[in-house]
């Protein structure tokens, strides 16, 4: 059973957790049908480090890891917030501020 | 039959004050507290324990360690027992497996004589011409295969679970894992040191380091004392560590009990599987390792056999034959493998009792004796070439024939954690090349064997591990540079025998031309010809037929063994019960606060995912009488449903209404307060995933609903998108604080009336779709007007401690009117003569909301909410198939039942989802997806029921009752 | 027919020959590279000789032959799916299957034992008439049958009301089966050889090369492998577990998420149960092969992984639920647990047919249905191979249906399906 | 002469498991509570210092969560500590830190809390913006697991390491027990080692079940709250 540390509760059985899926860059509300289909249907399926999504489930509280998808090593993992910084507005037809964030992690 | 045993010391696993009688094949017989079921029958000169899966030869003891088939017994219920290892208790009925008839008089033993006819793979050849052939002789060959039995009526006994945690986890009892779990321990780690035999000590327990025959004793008694005197170690005897998985997490199986050990570094002192050698009748009861003799005599005071020709390339060889003889067993000659002399000292102490010791040779033939149930003689020749001897031999007569030819890594769970082995060409022995971090490995298991060197490495590997772990330690242990690597392994004691009956695989029957004649027909990589031949793939998994299985694949295909490869194990290291990893199986389940209450009244309950809801109230027999009566309580009176498994959400701050804006496909910023709304989740690709009531009670909080099996999903979802917008909202799940009825009826009002006086229910100051807090038989209240049912109707909300006050208050407060409590079955019907659609039910998995005919429930100027940019793209694309109401053209056709396909030209167009027998219409309706095109109201369609039988059904618009809302929003 | 036997048992030197001639050098051009030497890649092979002539082929492995999920599924063969796109599919599939021992003259066991998917709620009892219904609809044997008729056809099962998910029906299958899954790929790949077609292990594709890229996908013109490089006419991928970093090579984005499938089996035993039993709701499933081992598994793995690695908590889930339906195997032995990588798309019906590269064609997105597809996804891909034409029975595979948002049902059927 | 527990309109998750045993109740916040069970008082406290579970859902306890919270206690008043543990408040309540936006506030075992009483008067939707309350008395069960094969105990349902060595007094773990979701406060009472267990009132029950199953192998056995606060008077 893998650990995942969680930001909040330290290392627990990853089996507390459920997994989110890739990190995906929600692309701006007046983008073509492909790019929201690439956003909303398609996955990149990464083999190497990837970041994604983790809930913990007693706490209800979502988080972000770095993991390996080829070598199973979870290499980091942080508070959604450290990403998603600031509020999200729709009514501009604007890029959401996860837009806005590097593709590549640090 | 007598038992004649070993005077002590012999015996150290014995308590011989405390005889133990057991049967076996039927038959009686008498062992010590101690025993295991093979010693013990040892001891009764039973040597036969099993007949072999492929040609039921006679089989016996091997390894005595649990590391071959041979041994594998019934014991009631449970098949395949390790007789070498299981311990014997008073009582015990022990069954062969696999033989027809009794153990000895097989009828199954008669295939050995065919055996030349059954070819490696044999199965795939033939028995498929002409096409169904082979449903007859499939038959047959599933007969024969297959060891132990299972029995149906089996108890299923008690099993449990306990996590453990340390800082170093040593695996392995020996010379190796002692030492290391002392320097380990003295450096301040807690460690726990895992030992799958009753004893610690491994082969210091049994096996010979000098001619004397004091050392291993001594070094025993010296490392044991200490550890188990030692604060910082804690021991497990009897304990089988059956995998490393990742992060250091270790199952050890000790009875019934699974401990899951979660270690922050791990020492892998497991040693080796001695290994066997290979000429005809190898395989006979009489013919075993070393070890295994040795293990008999000094655990089991059990004299092995009478004469003994020992065949060996190592000094563990000459070690048994000085045991064997201080036994009292005549040893009549010892062929060592190797031209040259080697291990003197203990080769002299052999030779000094006279025991003739032939260099160079080998055993080429077990001599069987009468009835193949064991051995007679052996016949010894010079080796002249790598697997060849010469032909004249020497024949002696002997019932013990003893081998020690080498050993394998027993490398399973460095396997099972990506280390990696490699095939050292000079020792001829596979060995440890990479170890992952915070792994370490010591002893036999890496290939070392020198003592010394054995208990230097064990101190290396428990310094690294306490590290790892943390600790601080001092300068890193020496390891003598002379592993005692050299002269353990033979390069070749594989002799093929004209005859065959050379077996490579004892488990599958495999002999050294089954393993040649895969790789002829082109199984040629290491894994093909496992695969094929099924080397290695039968109980011991490979333990004693890998190596020598490499070696000949390596030869066949002129390459090294490592350019050949061998194959990793997997895990379990060895077998484990379906029950231990059971355990005591955790099911949740979820109670409402009237849950007693149903059950008290007679509800047949029914699983709702983690929950219990009732179904109807009365007996099964009569069912739809009971789901008829509640729902004539309801339209004609008053009935009452507990709800309580409805998701709850409370949503707070600013930004709550915003939130349900963006998450709900409605709009929620001006919905006043005081206001209850529907809301309908769909996911990003439009799909429908929930539905429930958003309830205001101020600007800043709404108590929003959501399905029973919906509701932990909302609230994740919820979560999940709020992290990305960082809204200021909070939201908590409140599901189980809330105990919920629906109280539903035109008498509804006059029944709360009698109980709720706070609060005004006159339809003017509480109208259809409003919400109030007020108080019911002194209960605080949310309640809500909606009709899922289609009457005037109130769903109350309550704290759940109170729930159960709650009901009594409205049974009795009903009493008058004659309310009665109703289930999941009638409130279906309900809200289907409403035309009211059940997420999960009236839609599947890629259900949207177009199909779903509920576009009205989408706000159209919102600039956003999850979907609506995929809801944009169906729109464009159009419909595929669209929920309708419908009805039976002809009244006295049978109602389909739900799933029904609706038929279009002889193509399926779409399938009813909801199908009921309404009683207040007199006639069948239901929901249904049908074509786009059929689905305007009047069109008729086709539904395919039961038997292939058309039926026509026409579109109707919901709702079927009440088509003016009259009634629910009087 | 046994006396075909004989000849092992009478003859002096073994007579059966070589099956997988030497691999030789590549070769500088083929009209047609199969990338990827599983079930599906060798089938199409098997069937582009047999059935078109054409022999000019390279199937290439970067392992052993058929040594990924070929060699590591559970070998269930069944056809009762549920959208009509699936069920014609896995129907012909089913069929082919019937004659594969004597296409081959190899026995790969096929033994039809009938398939039992458990109800254990009134939805699920909806969803397995609903399975039924477009089954017959096909001509598919395949009905919903209620508990007592579980317990008539599986005495073996615990059908008692007692338990925390009791079984309220099922959907019987009769024609569902299992085979040795080893010997349909040996099947398919002796026969492909023996017709000229070149297999190469340990050949591994490190890169695609094109022409006419400007904008478009362009058209495939080779194959870059760890031994050099190739011209070809035709290029195929059929590489379960590995699809997105072969797809990644031409730039075609998927709505794949490669997920590991484990799987185990116990101690071999006398046969007992002759039904292929799954449950959805519990996920499980298990049979018992032809050596009297039972065969085991669930649903996916909870997260993404490109490894086989197994886990202790796959197995104790299994078990718990297993002895929920079988109490009284308490005490069997298990043998041996592995993993497999399975790619995952989100209606769990396959990718398949033209991708944006002009004769660049994929086979893809099997999740945990692909053994059951090997002799249809062979015999189909072979005449899209040769004939240029996608055949309607894949059409609707298209992997344009994920951004067009035009995905196909089978999830309704959703959660363990083997 | 016990009370009826369902003479009361609140009525605790587990009144019926308790009344099966023959518990002997008293009123607590309304509530009927268990306060000895068919045992002497000596016998209930050995039974509770070697392995016994004790049920205090009547007891008060309550919560506030939101992005103003913990601030928003603090101006009342509230001492919180870092997240994952807990700070003993003069009133004999305690404050448990849940996350960075939520604490979990437990009344003392007599039913009271002065700090609850004081926040829940002050708090408004108006006034206390991003603090939200919990509504702990109805979302959550609460049992003391008390003696010293507490730890052990757990071992066979919890995966976190609870041992004394390595799960300090007033520490908090948010996790997993068979299979549920809860939170295990460690809170010895006086010498003997104990834990808090708040976990979902709708599977009280079967925790319960789990619990007691557990703990046979240490003959564990379910004792009343006078025995808890027997224990918990012990000098430490």
């Amino acid at each position: 059973m893998k650990i995942l540390t969680c930001p909040l509760n330290g290392p627990r059985n990853i089996s507390e957790f459920v997994w989110g899926g890739e990190v995906k860059i929600h692309p701006p509300l007046d983008c073509t049908d492909e790019e929201w289909a690439a956003y909303a249907a398609l996955e990149n399926n990464t083999a190497g480090v990837v970041r994604e999504w983790w809930y913990h489930v007693p706490t209800a509280y979502w988080i972000i890891a770095e993991r390996d998808t080829v070598k199973d090593v979870i290499l980091r993992t942080y508070p959604a917030r450290e990403l998603f910084k600031d509020r999200v507005d729709y009514d501009a037809p604007a890029a959401p501020a996860a837009g806005d964030t590097p593709r590549e992690t640090p | 039959m007598t038992m004649s045993r070993l005077p002590a010391p012999a015996g150290t696993l014995l308590d011989r004050a405390k005889p133990i009688t057991f049967r076996f094949d039927g038959q009686a017989y008498t062992g010590y507290e101690g025993d295991t079921i093979a010693s013990a029958l040892a001891a009764n000169g039973v040597t036969m324990l099993s007949r072999s899966f492929k040609y039921h030869r006679p089989r016996g003891l091997l390894s005595a360690a649990g590391h071959d088939a041979n041994s594998l017994v019934q014991i009631g219920a449970e098949p395949s027992v390790q007789a070498d290892r299981r311990r014997v208790v008073a009582g015990l009925d022990v069954q062969p497996q696999n033989v027809f008839g009794s153990l000895t008089r097989d009828y199954a033993r008669a295939i050995d004589g065919l055996g030349r006819f059954l070819p490696v793979g044999f199965y795939y050849k033939t028995f498929f011409r002409p096409k169904g052939t082979w449903k007859h002789w499939e038959k047959l060959i599933r007969a024969l295969a297959g060891l132990g039995k299972v029995d149906l009526e089996a108890h299923h006994g008690y099993y449990d679970k306990q996590y453990l945690f340390a800082d170093v986890a040593v695996v392995g009892g020996g010379a190796a894992g002692l030492s290391a779990a002392l320097e380990a321990a003295d450096a301040g780690a807690e460690v726990v040191l895992i030992e799958e035999n009753p004893t610690l000590g491994g082969a210091l327990g049994y096996a010979r380091f000098d001619a004397a025959g004091q050392e291993a004793a001594r070094v025993r008694e010296g490392l044991v004392g200490r550890v188990t005197g030692h604060a910082n170690i804690t021991v497990l005897t009897d304990a089988t560590c059956n995998g490393w998985f990742a992060d250091h997490y270790l199952p050890v199986i000790r009875g019934n009990r699974l401990y899951k050990l979660r270690a922050r570094s791990v020492v892998v002192a497991t040693g080796s599987y001695e290994q066997p050698m290979v000429f005809r009748n190898n395989d006979l009861p009489g013919v075993m390792y070393a070890s295994a003799a040795q293990r008999l005599m000094r655990h089991y005071a059990v004299r092995p056999g009478n004469r003994a020709v020992v065949a060996t390339a190592n000094g563990d060889g000459y070690g048994a034959a000085l045991d064997l003889i201080e036994a009292g067993v005549e040893v009549a000659c010892v062929a060592d493998l190797r031209p040259e002399r080697s291990d003197g000292a203990l080769a002299d102490a052999v030779a000094d009792h006279g025991v003739p010791i032939v260099r160079g040779a080998a055993v080429t033939e077990a001599i069987a004796a009468k009835g193949h149930v064991g051995v007679e003689a052996a016949r010894v020749a010079r080796i002249t070439g790598q697997g060849q001897t010469a032909a004249v031999d020497d024949r002696f007569a002997c019932d013990l024939i003893v081998t020690a030819v080498g050993y394998n890594p027993t490398a399973n769970l460095i396997h099972h954690a990506g280390g990696r082995l490699a095939y050292n060409d000079e020792a001829s022995m596979f060995e440890v090349v990479w170890l992952p971090e915070t792994i370490h490995a010591a002893g036999s298991v890496t290939g070392t064997f020198a003592l010394e060197a054995v208990l230097g490495e064990g101190r290396r590997a428990g310094w690294s591990a306490a590290r790892d772990a943390g600790r601080t330690v001092g300068a890193a242990p020496a390891v003598p540079n002379d592993r005692g690597m050299r002269g353990i392994n033979h390069p070749w004691p594989i002799f093929p025998h004209p005859k065959g009956r050379d077996f490579i695989d004892f488990d599958e029957d495999l002999q050294v031309h089954d393993i040649l004649d895969a790789i002829q027909e082109g199984y040629d990589d290491v894994e093909l010809m496992k695969r094929f031949s099924t080397c290695g793939m039968g109980p011991s998994q490979g333990r004693h037929s890998s190596l020598n299985s490499v070696r000949l694949t390596a030869r066949a295909n002129g390459r090294t063994v490592n350019e050949t490869g061998t194959t990793t194990s997997r895990p379990p290291y060895t077998q484990e019960t379906f029950g231990v990893l059971a355990g005591r199986s955790f099911e949740p389940d979820r109670l409402t606060p009237m849950h007693h209450h149903h059950v008290a009244a007679g509800a047949k309950m029914m699983v709702a995912g983690q929950w219990y809801r009732p179904q109807y109230y009365g007996s099964e027999s009569s069912r739809d009488d009971n789901v008829r009566r509640e729902v004539m309580a309801v339209r004609e009176r008053v009935g009452l449903i507990d709800v309580s498994t409805l998701g709850g959400l409370e949503v707070c701050g600013p930004d709550a209404a915003e939130l349900l804006n963006r998450i709900y496909t409605f709009t929620y910023t001006k919905q006043p307060v005081g206001r209850a709304r529907y809301v309908l989740m769909t996911d990003q690709n439009g799909v429908i995933v929930d539905d429930g009531v958003a309830c205001r009670f101020h600007d800043h909080h709404f108590y929003v609903t959501a399905t029973t099996s919906g509701a932990a999903a909302v609230y994740q979802h919820m979560l999940f998108w709020n992290a990305q917008w960082r809204l200021k909202v909070n939201i908590t799940n409140v599901t189980a604080s809330w105990a919920a009825v629906n109280l539903a009826g035109p008498k509804a009002r006059d029944v709360l009336a009698r109980v709720c006086k706070d609060v005004d229910l006159s339809t003017e100051a509480f109208p259809y779709m409003e919400v109030r807090q007020g108080t019911i038989a002194g209960v605080p209240a949310r309640i809500i007007r909606i009709g899922f049912v289609g009457e005037l109707g109130y769903e109350i909300h309550v704290p759940a401690s109170q729930g159960e006050a709650l009901w009594d208050a409205l049974m009795d407060a009903g009493k008058a009117d004659g309310i009665v409590p109703f289930g999941i079955e009638a409130q279906r019907l309900l809200r289907l003569e409403k035309g009211h659609v059940i997420i999960g039910q009236d839609t599947d998995g890629v259900t949207n909301v177009f199909e779903a005919d509920m576009a009205w429930a989408i706000a159209r100027k919102k600039p956003y909410f999850v979907g609506k940019r995929t809801l944009d793209i169906h729109e464009r694309n159009g419909l595929t198939r669209k929920l309708v109401g419908f009805s039976l053209k002809n009244p006295a056709d049978p109602a389909p039942e739900e799933s029904h396909l609706v038929i279009h030209d002889g193509a399926i167009v779409g399938r009813t989802t909801s199908v009921g027998r309404s009683h207040v219409l007199g006639k069948v309706i239901g929901l249904a997806y049908v074509a786009p095109d059929q689905a305007t109201p009047g069109t008729a369609f086709h539904i395919r029921i039961g038997g292939g039988r058309m039926i026509e059904a026409v579109v109707e618009k919901p709702p079927f009752y009440d088509a003016g809302n009259k009634r629910q929003e009087l | 027919m046994v006396f075909a036997l004989l000849k092992y048992g009478l003859s002096k030197h073994y007579p059966a020959k070589h099956q997988f001639p030497r691999p030789r050098e590549l070769k500088k051009s083929y009209d047609v590279v199969i990338i990827g030497g599983g079930g599906h890649g060798l089938a199409t092979a098997f069937y582009l000789a047999r059935d078109w002539g054409i022999t000019n082929v390279a199937v290439l492995d970067k392992g052993y032959l058929a040594g990924g999920n070929t060699a590591r599924n559970t070998a269930i063969i069944r056809s009762n799916y549920l959208t009509p796109e699936g069920v014609r599919f896995y129907d012909e599939s089913v069929r082919l299957y019937q004659d594969l021992s004597n296409d081959f003259d190899l026995n790969i066991l096929y033994s039809e034992r009938g398939h039992l998917t458990l109800a254990h709620t009134d939805s699920a009892i909806r969803t397995m008439r609903w399975r039924a219904e477009v089954n017959k609809h096909f001509g598919i044997n395949s009905e919903l049958v209620l508990v007592d008729d579980v317990k008539r056809l599986c005495p073996q099962l615990d059908c008692s009301d007692t338990v925390r998910y009791p079984v309220l029906g099922a959907l019987y299958h009769a024609p569902g089966s299992i085979a040795r899954h080893d010997a349909v790929a040996w099947g398919y790949g002796a026969g492909a050889a023996m017709r000229g077609v070149e297999i190469h292990q340990r050949t591994e594709v490190i890169g695609i090369e094109r022409e006419g890229v400007n904008g478009t996908g362009g058209k495939v013109t080779g194959v870059v492998t760890n031994r050099g490089t190739i011209k070809c006419g035709k290029v195929i991928q059929a590489v379960a577990g590995a699809t997105t970093r072969v797809a990644d090579m031409i730039g075609l984005k998927l709505p794949i998420r490669t997920i590991p499938l484990q799987a185990c089996v116990s101690q071999p035993l006398k046969p007992f149960l002759d039904k292929i039993i799954v449950s959805g709701s519990l996920h499980v499933y298990i049979s018992q092969s032809s050596r009297g081992e039972l065969v085991m598994g669930g649903s996916t793995d909870p997260y993404a992984l490109y490894g086989t690695r197994s886990t202790l908590d796959f197995k104790e889930g299994l078990m718990m639920h297993m002895l929920e339906l079988f109490p009284y195997l308490a005490e069997v032995k298990l043998l041996r647990q592995w993993a497999g990588m399975t790619d995952m798309t989100p209606d769990f019906a396959p990718i398949m047919g033209e991708t944006h590269v002009q004769n660049y064609y994929i086979d893809a997105g099997w999740g945990t249905w692909g053994f059951k597809a090997t002799p249809v996804c062979g015999k189909r891909n072979a005449e899209m191979l040769a004939t240029g034409q996608v055949p309607d029975l894949i059409k609707p595979f298209t992997y344009r249906r994920f951004p067009e948002f035009r995905q196909l049902g089978e999830k309704g059927a959703a959660s363990v399906g083997h | 002469m016990s009370l009826d527990p369902a003479s009361l309109p609140r009525r605790a998750f587990l009144y019926r498991e308790l009344q099966a045993l023959g518990a002997t109740f008293a009123p607590v916040n309304g509530m009927a509570a268990a306060i000895s069970l068919r045992d002497g008082a000596e016998a209930e406290q050995a039974q509770a210092r070697s392995m016994a579970i004790a049920d205090l859902t009547p007891l008060r306890r309550g919560g506030y969560k939101g992005w103003t919270a913990l601030d928003w206690l603090r101006g009342q008043g509230v001492a919180i500590g870092e997240n994952n543990t807990t700070v003993d408040q003069p009133d004999g309540s305690r404050v448990a830190r849940l996350a960075d936006s939520e604490a979990l506030i437990l009344g003392d075992l007599e039913g009271g809390s002065a700090l609850l009483d004081r926040v829940e008067g002050t708090w408004s939707l108006e006034s206390a913006e991003g603090a939200y309350p919990v509504p702990r008395p109805e979302t959550n069960a609460w049992c003391a697991i008390t003696g010293q094969h507490a730890a052990t105990m757990l071992a066979k349902m919890c995966g976190v390491d609870l041992r004394p060595k390595a799960f300090a007094n007033g520490a908090v773990a948010q996790t997993s027990v068979a299979r549920m979701s809860a939170i295990v406060i460690r809170r010895d009472l006086g010498r003997t080692l104990a834990y808090d267990m708040i976990a979902d009132s709708a599977a009280a029950a079967y925790l319960w079940r789990c619990l007691i199953d557990a703990m046979g192998e240490f003959d564990g056995a379910p004792v009343g709250l006078a025995a808890v606060r027997a224990l918990a008077a012990e000098a430490a």
